[in-house]
């Protein structure tokens, strides 16, 4: 038989009807074959399978006709199929003939077959209950009577999900590059609070952009912006602004002379502290 | 009992609680009583209820109590609420089930007994909480292993796993302790398009036998 | 009255709704039913509640009806309350994640992630004793490193830290479709072998036979 006689065959046997108004329905080909066999009526433990394959593959024509987007699951299961057609038609060879237990080649599909139609049962069961919020409701609000609660240092009700999904979220917020799990080992902050500083002790002010260059890993950009931070944190720098949503500048906070005889009050230490860091990095 | 009838304190509690409570939680609200005093009081409370006079019902769920509205009345309190009530796809149900009944289980084995890709099912029903992450499994790989979680059970009314009927029972059925021994799936043989001889390393059907234990529970 | 109590009904709806429930409303709601039957219904159920024994009461509040918990009962309400678990806020879980993602980790950094202060919450976890100090930065200023504690591995089942999925692991459950750029299986050519009759006539296996049919167990 040709391929065009098969095909017009196919479709002069109402076959597409039949399975158009199916066609979205099939979970998978494990579905599609399961409503195969109820259809022809047939013993699911001695599938005949080379009518099956036939009207399975007859199937998938229809769907290719339908221009639906065939998943690939369908034609793993078409070449299964297929597959174990040819073997039932090869004659037993003698070292199997030697072996007490030849399996079926269908046995592999029968059980897959029969397990998926236990989960299926078991779905059709699951949804034959009474729902929380279908057929059953509860008092899912907090009553009047409770007022107001206090907190409560107690574990709360919280599922690894949702952690993972507000770290996705940050990270969403952050930047849309991926974050790498680890931090790679690159350049301190220590280290790029020296190189930021040498910068300014150079050019007196830098531009906030210039400082983040597009070539930079996404590690270098956050330790940039962190060495900002710490550099802002310790009063060694001073961030301005000249208009709204203008270029944002940097400038050394103070000369050298006036942070060594800083006698601030709360952040002398700090500073202090700050100095070293600079005074340490220049050397290098 | 003096005064306050201990069945009403425990039913004020019930009432006002918007989730299970267990009996544990309970005892520890209401210290002063027995905990075998609680649990008759409780029990009292189920068939106080359990006539169909009542527009409520006291159910064991979730490893909890819960009050709940009776479930032949959905109609009128969809008639208040304006809603439809949850629906289920076939696909959200069918990977429900699977994992119901096997956990802890992989994607990879969900897949293969639905036959179709699963991701997008198992992440929403992640979202929905229904399903929870449970850790990895220790094979090669460490493929992430999932479990239905405690909103499961109170979606579907059951008090715990073991209350889901064996799919024996449903049909033909599996254990219906989901933690049982089961045997491994046979992955990677079984999606691709096996080439190996035939009864080479593929169990024999009779497997599916020992699989199954006959089990009577209540659905 | 007929099958369904009415009194039942009425109950139901007054049981899941959060606010007094007014007779039109509730005459709305129940068309089917005679105002007077719906009244006199709503006047039979204060009755049944009106009881020491009970732990509810059906009040006339507002210009509606409302289930209460029996004032009585107070004290054993405020309890519950003070038991009650709380939910994480959204800002514990981010600060939780990227510490448990990013450990070790300054506060610094936690911030730049979020964007905000995160002084307090960072507190608070500490105090719930979900991150721990675990030493100082080498970096001017030698800010505290956190991390997560054993208590965070209890609280969400996991056995250590590498039980922690990868965002990659929950990015590729829903991957792009591998199958899009396959070539089509040659199914035409393969068709065509459908000639051949043999196949069909092939008796069962016997060890299929063992099996039970579904049909021999229903019922």
């Amino acid at each position: 038989m040709s391929l065009e006689e098969m095909q017009s065959n196919l479709f002069s046997e109402a076959l597409e009807q039949s399975y158009r108004v199916q066609i979205e329905e099939f979970e998978g080909p494990l579905d599609l074959l399961l409503h195969l066999i109820k259809k022809n009526e047939v013993d699911i433990y001695n599938i005949p399978i080379a009518a099956i394959t036939r009207q399975y593959l007859d199937y998938m024509e229809i769907m290719k006709e339908l221009n639906l987007d065939i998943a690939g699951e369908f034609l793993v299961m078409a070449a299964t199929l297929l597959q174990i057609k040819s073997r039932m038609l090869l004659p037993a060879t003698p070292e199997e003939d030697g072996d007490a237990e030849v399996e079926d080649p269908r046995a592999e599909l029968v059980r897959r077959l029969l397990e998926y139609q236990r989960y299926r049962d078991a779905s059709q069961m699951l949804n034959c209950r009474n729902l929380l919020g279908r057929e059953v409701f509860a008092r899912k609000f907090d009553s009047p009577e409770l007022g107001e609660l206090e907190p409560v240092d107690e574990p709360a009700d919280v599922e690894l999900f949702e952690l993972i999904e507000a770290f996705q979220k940050v990270l969403a917020r952050v930047s849309v590059d991926t974050f790498h799990d680890v931090v790679a080992d690159g350049i301190s902050i220590a280290d790029r609070i020296g190189e930021v500083l040498s910068v300014l002790h150079a050019e007196k002010t830098v531009c906030f952009d210039s400082l983040f260059n597009t070539g930079m890993t996404r590690d270098l950009l956050v330790v940039t912006f962190l060495s900002i931070l710490e550099l802002c944190k310790l009063k060694l720098i001073k961030v301005v602004q000249m208009e709204n949503h203008g270029s944002i500048w940097l400038h050394l906070a103070a000369s050298e002379e006036e942070e060594s005889d800083g006698e601030g009050e709360g952040e002398a230490k700090a500073e202090a502290k700050g100095a070293d860091v600079e005074d340490g990095n220049n050397d290098l | 009992m003096s005064g306050k009838s201990l069945k009403g304190i425990v039913e004020s509690i019930l009432f006002v609680h918007d989730q299970p409570l267990t009996l544990d939680r309970l005892a520890g609200i209401l210290e002063e009583y027995d905990r075998a005093d609680l649990r008759a009081a409780l029990d009292e409370l189920i068939e106080d209820y359990d006539t169909a006079e009542r527009g409520i019902v006291l159910i064991q769920v979730a490893g909890g109590y819960q009050l709940r509205s009776r479930p032949e009345h959905g109609d009128y309190i969809r008639r208040l609420n304006k809603t439809k009530g949850v629906k289920f796809s076939q696909s959200a149900l069918e990977t429900l089930a699977i994992v119901a009944y096997r956990q802890p289980i992989t994607r990879a084995e969900v897949e293969y007994l639905r036959g179709v890709d699963s991701g997008g099912v198992m992440k929403s029903l992640l979202e929905k909480k229904l399903l929870r992450i449970m850790g990895k499994k220790d094979v090669p790989g460490k493929p992430l292993i999932y479990g239905t979680s405690r909103e499961f059970l109170e979606l579907f009314g059951l008090k715990d796993l073991n209350q889901l009927p064996s799919l024996k029972e449903i049909q033909e059925l599996v254990p219906p302790d989901p933690f049982a021994d089961q045997p491994a799936l046979p992955l990677g043989s079984a999606v691709t398009t096996d080439s190996a001889p035939v009864a080479d390393s593929v169990p024999p059907v009779e497997s599916l036998d020992s699989i199954d234990s006959p089990e009577s529970i209540e659905g």
